[in-house]
């Protein structure tokens, strides 16, 4: 096997996790889909540092790991303070940015 | 002039920038103070307008004199340079003649504003530091020979000229106030879009310019005379193509602003709803900016391409001197009125500018120096009119010469001379246009010609609808010009009567610049088929000598 | 690991191909499970599934150290924050999957499915023959060549996350912290408000009754064995999981007296029916007092 | 010397730059003033006269350089004085009549408060009339000639409170404006075929060029006379601009301005003898005007309209004659001093009538004034006898002249022409007679009320309208009136008289205006003869008509022809129709175009901006997933892209 299928499989997943983002309308769920997105992304990028036999990719996917969880702590906040003024996880409901 | 280190012109271009801020900066409570600060600063400007125009010097070599250069933005080439001819020289000195009669005229424009003022909208500081930042920006258009600074301020100058027609217009013969309203800010936001779309295209010219000549110099420049010479010299050669592109890019903003028809339409709206001196503004200095470019820019940056384009650029400023001048017949509104005259005049000029002859384009130089100050005598006078009666409606009037008689004279000199009768300034430019044009275009000419008729016409027909006949009831209370309104015009007649006579200092200053233009474009005058020699009778030896001093 | 991966090479071996495909598999099923399952719970239970495999995964990269702190970040913490947050917004909340934004599903299946058939495209023609593992690059200890990076060539990079982390634990306290506007209440001051408004004087009742279940959904009963909603806590009420257990226990009660009856029948004859009714009447009460 | 001739100019254009500016201060004085200065150029003129006389025939032209006005390229225009012998001659009468008229005016304007202006335009016209005769190039003619036009603009309408008056100045000037596009037309054809425009080079080289161009010009410079010598076609305004006060009517509108056309033509000979065509075009418009002027003049019952009307007969004469080329010139010119003073004198007589009138124009409502004024009757006598070419008096040698000149050009051009100005003659001492006849004879048809007409509204002065009708009290005119009108008189008698004494103007004027005998195919005395003959039935036939019977109060209605001349021949009814219905029509349509077309266009394009923006707003729906959507197509996008870079 070549590992070049890592490849194909984080592809999938990140279709996947992009296709839930558009679909789901449950807040935490859509976040749930976007950490499948970045883990998608890692495992191309570990997946890469084997391929080309180097640390970067691995560095790179660490990073990812920090500011993913920086970013959902952030937005899982957000998400609570969404929900103790309108009582609804909806992200469709939270659509006054409109003309 | 090397041997001048103090930047005359970059002063010229401050000083009424300074004034703009001090005047801008003044306490709500000193408006008189704030009238006064304005007058003095344009006073100033014209002193320093007064000192370039005798330390400039029309036998000097070169294209451009008194000119200063720095480097400003290295890494595009722009550079800041400052430079002025003979024509630009004229121009300067007209425009700071102009403002402080503006200022003069609008002396209480801004005090219907003032019910509303607060301490922070301070009307009369506004209006009169506006006028003076339009000064600012546009000697220093006048001056800059560096296409992109040029660009700059060319465009720069919207912004006054927008706050001072939308913010500051006519409320006279306005019954429903938010409709007058509606009226002005759609006439301001017509005369900016119209002018920023004409200045955009402008922008992609200029950046293609400098595109070209980073391509074929290595280094990119806008540096008018770096490229003149680069031409000259052979290391430019633009494309056919790409040459006429640039022109067109260059002429449609200049076309806009001149206003060339059809793209005039902004000018009546914007002159009618703005007050008398802010018209004035438009009419006589702004505008101005358009067709000077023309002459300095499209010109010389692009010979080729305007030889090319001349045929129908004629044509169209025919289609502008008849189309304005029969329209003007129609209008029932004077300001309107005055404004498609404007258009004629423009016509006029630009004729005169791409008749590519001597006579054709000295002309059309004098032509935007009298233009401007039979416009602004025509103009101011109508405002102290309107102010009285409180009506922009020709029908509204009639008879006004028998209870204002000094009001109606100073009506009718200007009058004529805006239908360029003999013995006033705007005669000779014409006149000279007219000649400039026949020689090589004789049918274009002729055509040309019927203009005066037309001129003639609305000029004297507005003066009879609104001077003669009995006297109505409303104006019958009307009083004559006051001393601050004498101020204002007389010096103007004054003006347009000496330089009708003795158009020299003029034509002395503007000639050498015109040949350069000429040589650049590489055209001669048409040589008439009999070569009369020298004229019998001490009139030719007076003349030689004259030539030879 | 398998040594295979210690030089570069063109293929792994053979158990991490079988591992790989096993896996694999199941990841996507997970992924497919996290944005198809109704329920927030089911979702995040299935990611941290899919998340596990791809540690493994990384493992079998030669990424050990991620592969740890995969597990230990992620599963470990992130998906615990998840389930942590839908508990607060509520284990049940399930969201219909009927799409509300006219034509968004379609479109999505369309965009996604086009995306995902690029990306691989672009993977496919990016043909990969041979690869160089990480043998070198792990030769010194995959964490130790980790730390030699990061801390000379990424340190800013990685100094800078530092600060972005704690920027993010502010800003996630700022965001859920609530600013009390007025002085909180004390006890006097509420009992003394009850009396004042006369609507609840007591405090409100506590949810189960006679201890026969403590679950705080469960709502405590009326004498008449209805229950009273006063006794939940708000919260469950607004997400609606009050558990109405009122029929249960009235047949509870039915079903003591029955066994109570038996045993007095057995204990003796002496006992009669008024007896019975007199234990009934206690019962009562017993509830008329609580 | 030379300096003397600015001075000419300019003691005038002070005279009219103090007055105009003056203010009321000047009100008492002013009129004074502007006579004095008026006198004081004359003075000069016959000093420069005098001096001139002084030198041989050859070397009296005199030139004064005063600086280089307009000097562009080869462009080179100069404030530039000639005097020679034409100018000479003009002068005289220019400063001449004109003092006259100044003092005359100083009466007749006495009871109008803007007298001082009055005086002040009197003095611009003086200055922009010598500037005409004296300049030495075409373009400062061409200033003198537009100032004239401006006079003659202010002193039409100086009564500018009656619309009449404004209009009619306003149409001067207008009509005189086609003419100077001639003008400016001919400047820059000399200029683009000779390369200046001064008299002398001009002239000197006429003959160099093709004759095609000179044709050009030389119909340019046609077409100029016209507007301002009122020729067809560009004569309707001269009966319009009786509006003006009658000194005005004299001065420019009978002695002077109009005649200008007359000098423009002499001046240029020298292109119209290269150019035949042109010159048969100036023929023919001098004959078809002094015919029409003629019949307009039989009909008009306006005193001064019907002086106009001959007016314009007369300056055709003086059109064919410098038509007619050196045999002509001189004697254009020698009619145009004698009709300068002649017909100056008969519009001071109308001019005094009316103010014993008060002033009143209807000549019905005349009759039998002999009695009442008689210095007026005189004088006015004394004109008619003149103008009809009486033998003896001025009209008679200069008209006659012109009529052998006619006859003498040879071919059946010849006789056309011979026999128009005959006729010409005739209906001239035809309709003078009537005038004569209707002012000073008969029965004094003033003293009844008039029977209001539809025709002339204007002429009915307000007391008619109220019923009852205080008649006029005719008398004698103030001496400041009389003593010019007799002055004139003197000229009209003798002026022809002297300048015919063994042809001294002919040979005055011979250096500048070269001469020649014209050959007549009939001899002179049978031509004089005819002349006389033609001129007793054209007065016959009007004391038939009118001295006869007596002059009924309304006018008849009579044929189409005289309906016809009443209406100017019906030119202003065409013009109105053509020019003025289409003009308008024309404008409005243009404003229409301009706010629909021209300017629709460009709010079109600001109205289709705002909805396509306005469609585009559509997307920002606001809700996260459809933003999230846009972001992966994009993405999508991006990496279709890219992968089409590397070609996929």
């Amino acid at each position: 096997m070549n590992p070049i299928n890592y490849l194909y499989l984080a592809a999938l997943l990140f279709t996947i996790g992009a296709a839930g983002v558009l679909i789901r309308r449950n807040a935490i769920v859509l976040f749930m889909c976007v950490e499948l997105m970045l883990n998608a992304c890692n495992l191309a990028f570990v997946a890469f540092s084997r391929l080309h036999g180097n640390l970067d990719g691995q560095i790179i996917a660490f990073f990812t790991m920090v500011v993913a969880a920086a970013e959902v702590v952030v937005g899982l906040a957000i998400i609570v303070t969404i929900f103790r003024t309108r009582h609804t996880a909806s992200v469709d409901d939270a659509s006054l940015m409109k003309l | 002039m090397a041997d001048f280190s103090f930047p005359l012109l970059s002063a010229t271009a401050v000083v009424p920038a300074v004034g703009a801020v001090a005047t801008a900066a003044v306490p709500a409570a000193k408006r008189t103070a704030a009238k006064w600060l304005a007058l003095l600063f344009s006073l100033a400007t014209l002193v320093l307008a007064l000192v370039i125009a005798v330390r400039f010097d029309p036998g000097a070599k070169g294209p451009f004199q008194l000119t200063e250069s720095h480097a400003w933005i290295a890494d595009f080439g722009v550079r800041y340079e400052l430079g002025v001819d003979g024509i630009a020289v004229a121009l300067i000195a007209l425009t700071a003649l102009l403002i402080p009669f503006v200022i003069l005229a609008g002396w209480h424009d801004a005090d219907a504003l003032e019910k509303d003022a607060t301490k922070r909208w301070r009307p009369t500081q506004g209006f009169f530091a506006l006028i003076l930042a339009v000064e600012a920006m546009v000697v220093i258009s006048f001056e800059a020979t560096d296409v992109f600074l040029f660009y700059i301020f060319f465009e720069a100058m919207l912004i006054p000229m927008y706050f001072l027609i939308g913010g500051f217009g006519d409320r006279a013969g306005v019954d429903d106030a938010t409709e007058g309203a509606a009226r002005r800010s759609s006439a301001a936001v017509k005369f900016l879009l119209y002018n920023l779309a004409g200045g955009l295209i402008m922008l992609a010219a200029v950046i293609g310019l400098y595109a070209v000549t980073a391509d074929q110099l290595g280094t990119g420049t806008f540096s008018l005379q770096q490229i003149v010479q680069a031409r000259a010299a052979g290391d430019l050669t633009m494309g056919t193509g790409i040459e006429r592109l640039l022109f067109l890019g260059f002429f449609f903003a200049f076309a806009v602003k001149a206003p060339l028809w059809p793209l005039h339409t902004w000018l009546p709206g914007a002159m009618g709803e703005s007050t008398a001196p802010v018209a004035v503004l438009i009419t006589a200095v702004v505008d101005k900016v358009g067709t000077f470019a023309m002459l300095r820019f499209c010109l010389q940056l692009f010979p080729e391409a305007s030889k090319w384009a001349t045929p129908v650029v004629l044509v169209l400023a025919l289609i502008s001197i008849l189309y304005g001048a029969l329209l003007a017949v129609a209008q029932k509104d004077i300001k309107r009125l005055v404004a498609y005259a404007s258009i004629s005049h423009f016509g006029f000029i630009i004729l005169g500018v791409f008749a590519m002859t001597s006579q054709g384009q000295s002309g059309a130089t004098l032509y935007m120096v009298n233009h401007g100050i039979s416009t602004a005598a025509l103009m101011l006078v109508a405002g102290f009119l309107i102010t009285r009666r409180g009506s922009r409606l020709i029908a509204d009037y009639g008879g006004v010469q028998k209870v204002a008689p000094v009001l109606a004279g100073t009506f009718l000199i200007g009058g004529l001379a805006t239908l360029s009768l003999p013995g006033l300034a705007p005669f000779v430019s014409e006149f000279l246009v007219l000649v400039g044009t026949f020689s090589r275009y004789p049918v274009l000419g002729i055509i040309a010609t019927v203009g005066i008729v037309l001129a003639a016409l609305y000029v004297l027909v507005l003066y009879q609808r609104t001077m003669t006949g009995p006297v109505r009831a409303e104006v019958r209370a009307m009083p004559d010009l006051k001393a601050r309104e004498l101020v204002v015009v007389a010096p103007l007649i004054a003006l347009l009567l000496f330089l009708g006579v003795y158009p020299k200092p003029l034509t002395n200053l503007v000639n050498p610049a015109v040949d350069h233009t000429l040589s650049v474009v590489d055209q001669q005058d048409p040589k008439p088929d009999v070569r009369v020699n020298a004229v019998p009778g001490e009139a030719g030896t007076d003349r030689d000598a004259e030539a030879a001093k | 690991m398998s040594p295979s991966i210690l030089a570069a090479a063109s293929t792994t071996s053979t158990g991490e191909a079988v591992q790989f495909w096993i896996l694999g598999t199941v990841a996507v099923i997970g992924a497919l499970a996290t944005i198809l399952m109704k329920r927030a719970v089911h979702s995040a239970l299935s990611l941290a599934g899919t998340m596990i495999i791809l540690a493994v995964f990384y493992l079998a990269n030669g990424a050990y150290f991620l592969g740890v702190v995969q597990v230990v970040v992620y599963t470990g913490a992130i998906m615990m924050l998840f389930l942590f947050v839908v508990m607060l917004v509520g284990v049940t909340a399930a969201d219909s999957l009927k799409e509300t934004l006219k034509g968004q599903r379609w479109l999505a299946a369309g965009a996604g499915i086009g995306f995902g058939i690029l990306l691989i495209a672009g993977l496919g023609n990016a043909s990969v023959k041979h690869f160089n593992g990480l043998g070198e690059a792990n030769a010194g200890g995959n964490v130790q060549g980790l730390a030699a990076l990061i801390f000379t060539k990424y340190v800013f990079a990685f100094e800078i996350t530092g600060a972005l982390l704690i920027t993010a634990a502010v800003g996630a306290m700022v965001l859920t912290h609530k600013e009390r506007t007025e002085r909180a209440r004390t006890q006097r001051e509420l009992s003394e408000r009850r009396v004042r408004e006369g609507t609840q004087v007591t405090p409100l009742p506590a949810p189960g009754v006679y201890a026969r279940h403590n679950a705080v959904d469960i709502p405590g009963l009326l004498p008449d064995g209805t229950p009273s909603e006063l006794t939940v806590i708000s919260t469950l009420r607004e997400r609606g999981q009050v558990r109405d257990v009122s029929g249960e226990s009235l047949a509870e009660l039915a079903a003591l007296e029955q066994r109570s009856s038996e045993w007095l029948e057995r204990g003796g004859t002496g006992r009669s029916a008024e007896q019975r009714r007199g234990e009934q009447a206690r019962q009562r009460d017993e509830e008329a007092t609580r | 010397m030379e300096s003397l001739i600015a001075l000419l100019v300019g003691a005038p254009l002070v005279g009219a730059a103090v007055l105009l500016c003056g203010g009321k201060r000047l009100d008492r004085a002013g009129h004074w003033l502007g006579t004095l200065l008026a006198v004081v150029s004359f003075v000069i003129g016959l000093v420069l006269f005098a001096n001139m006389l002084g030198r041989g025939a050859e070397d009296r032209a005199l030139h004064q350089h005063l600086f280089s006005w307009i000097p562009v390229g080869g462009f080179q225009a100069d404030i530039a004085f000639q005097l020679d012998q034409l100018s000479m001659t003009f002068v005289l009468l220019i400063t001449g009549v004109g003092s006259l008229i100044h003092i005359y005016s100083i009466g007749y304007m006495e009871h109008d408060e803007r007298r001082r202006r009055f005086f002040g335009y009197l003095n611009l016209f003086l200055a922009a009339m010598l500037l005409l005769v004296l300049a030495d190039n075409y373009l400062l003619l061409y200033v003198g000639w537009e100032g004239v036009g401006l006079a003659s603009y202010l002193l039409i309408g100086f009564w500018q409170h009656k619309p009449s008056a404004a209009t009619a100045a306003k149409k001067a000037f207008l009509v005189n404006r086609v003419g100077d596009m001639g003008l400016s037309i001919a400047i820059m054809l000399m200029f683009t075929t000779f390369g200046t425009f001064a008299f002398g080079p001009v002239l000197g080289a006429a003959g160099e060029t093709s004759e095609g161009k000179l044709t050009a010009i030389g119909l340019m410079l046609l077409l100029a006379a016209c507007g301002k010598s009122a020729q067809v076609p560009l004569q309707s305004w001269l009966g319009d601009a009786m509006e003006g006060p009658t000194p005005v009517s004299a001065l420019i509108h009978a002695a002077t301005m109009v005649t200008a056309g007359v000098y423009l033509i002499t001046r240029s000979g020298a292109i119209f003898d290269a150019a035949p065509d042109a010159q048969t075009a100036v023929v023919a418009v001098g004959a078809v005007t002094l015919l029409f002027g003629a019949i307009v003049g039989c009909a008009k019952d306006d005193i001064k309209k019907a002086l106009a009307g001959s007016t314009m007969s007369q300056i055709g004469y003086m059109i064919l004659a410098a038509g007619l080329g050196p045999i002509g010139y001189a004697f254009a010119i020698m009619h145009l001093v004698t009709h300068g003073f002649f017909k100056a004198g008969l519009f001071l007589g109308a001019g005094s009538v009316m103010h014993g009138m008060n002033d009143e124009v209807d000549m019905r409502r005349y009759g039998g004034l002999r009695k009442h004024m008689p210095v007026t009757f005189v004088t006015f006598g004394l004109g008619y006898l003149a103008i009809i070419g009486f033998p003896g008096l001025s009209g008679f040698f200069s008209k006659d002249k012109i009529i052998e000149a006619a006859f003498a050009s040879g071919g059946t051009q010849g006789w056309i022409l011979g026999a128009a100005t005959l006729l010409g003659a005739g209906i001239t001492a035809f309709y003078m007679t009537r005038v004569m006849l209707m002012t000073f004879f008969g029965e004094e048809r003033w003293r009844k009320a008039p029977t209001p007409s539809p025709d002339q509204p204007s002429v009915e002065p307000a007391a008619e309208t109220r019923g009852e009708y205080e008649p006029p009290h005719p008398h004698e005119s103030p001496k400041s009136m009389t003593i010019p009108m007799i002055v004139l008189a003197f000229g009209s008698v003798f002026a022809g008289g002297l300048f015919s004494i063994n042809e001294a103007f002919v040979h005055w004027l011979e250096p500048v205006t070269s001469f020649k005998h014209g050959h007549a195919p009939v001899s002179a005395l049978a031509v004089t003869a005819s002349t006389i003959v033609v001129l007793v039935i054209g007065v016959g036939i009007a004391w038939l008509m009118y001295g006869r019977k007596p002059v009924p109060a309304l006018a008849p209605r009579g044929s189409f022809l005289t309906r016809a001349a009443r209406r100017d021949l019906l030119q202003d009814d065409f013009n109105h129709v053509v020019l003025v219905r289409g003009g308008e029509e024309l404008t409005r349509a243009l404003v229409r175009i301009d706010d629909a077309v021209v300017d629709g266009a460009v709010n079109g394009t600001a109205v289709s901006v705002g909805g396509l923006s306005g469609r585009l707003r559509r997307l920002q729906t606001g809700y996260v997933r459809s933003y999230a959507l846009q972001m992966l197509g994009g993405a999508a996008v991006l990496v279709f892209a890219t992968l089409l870079m590397r070609g996929v």
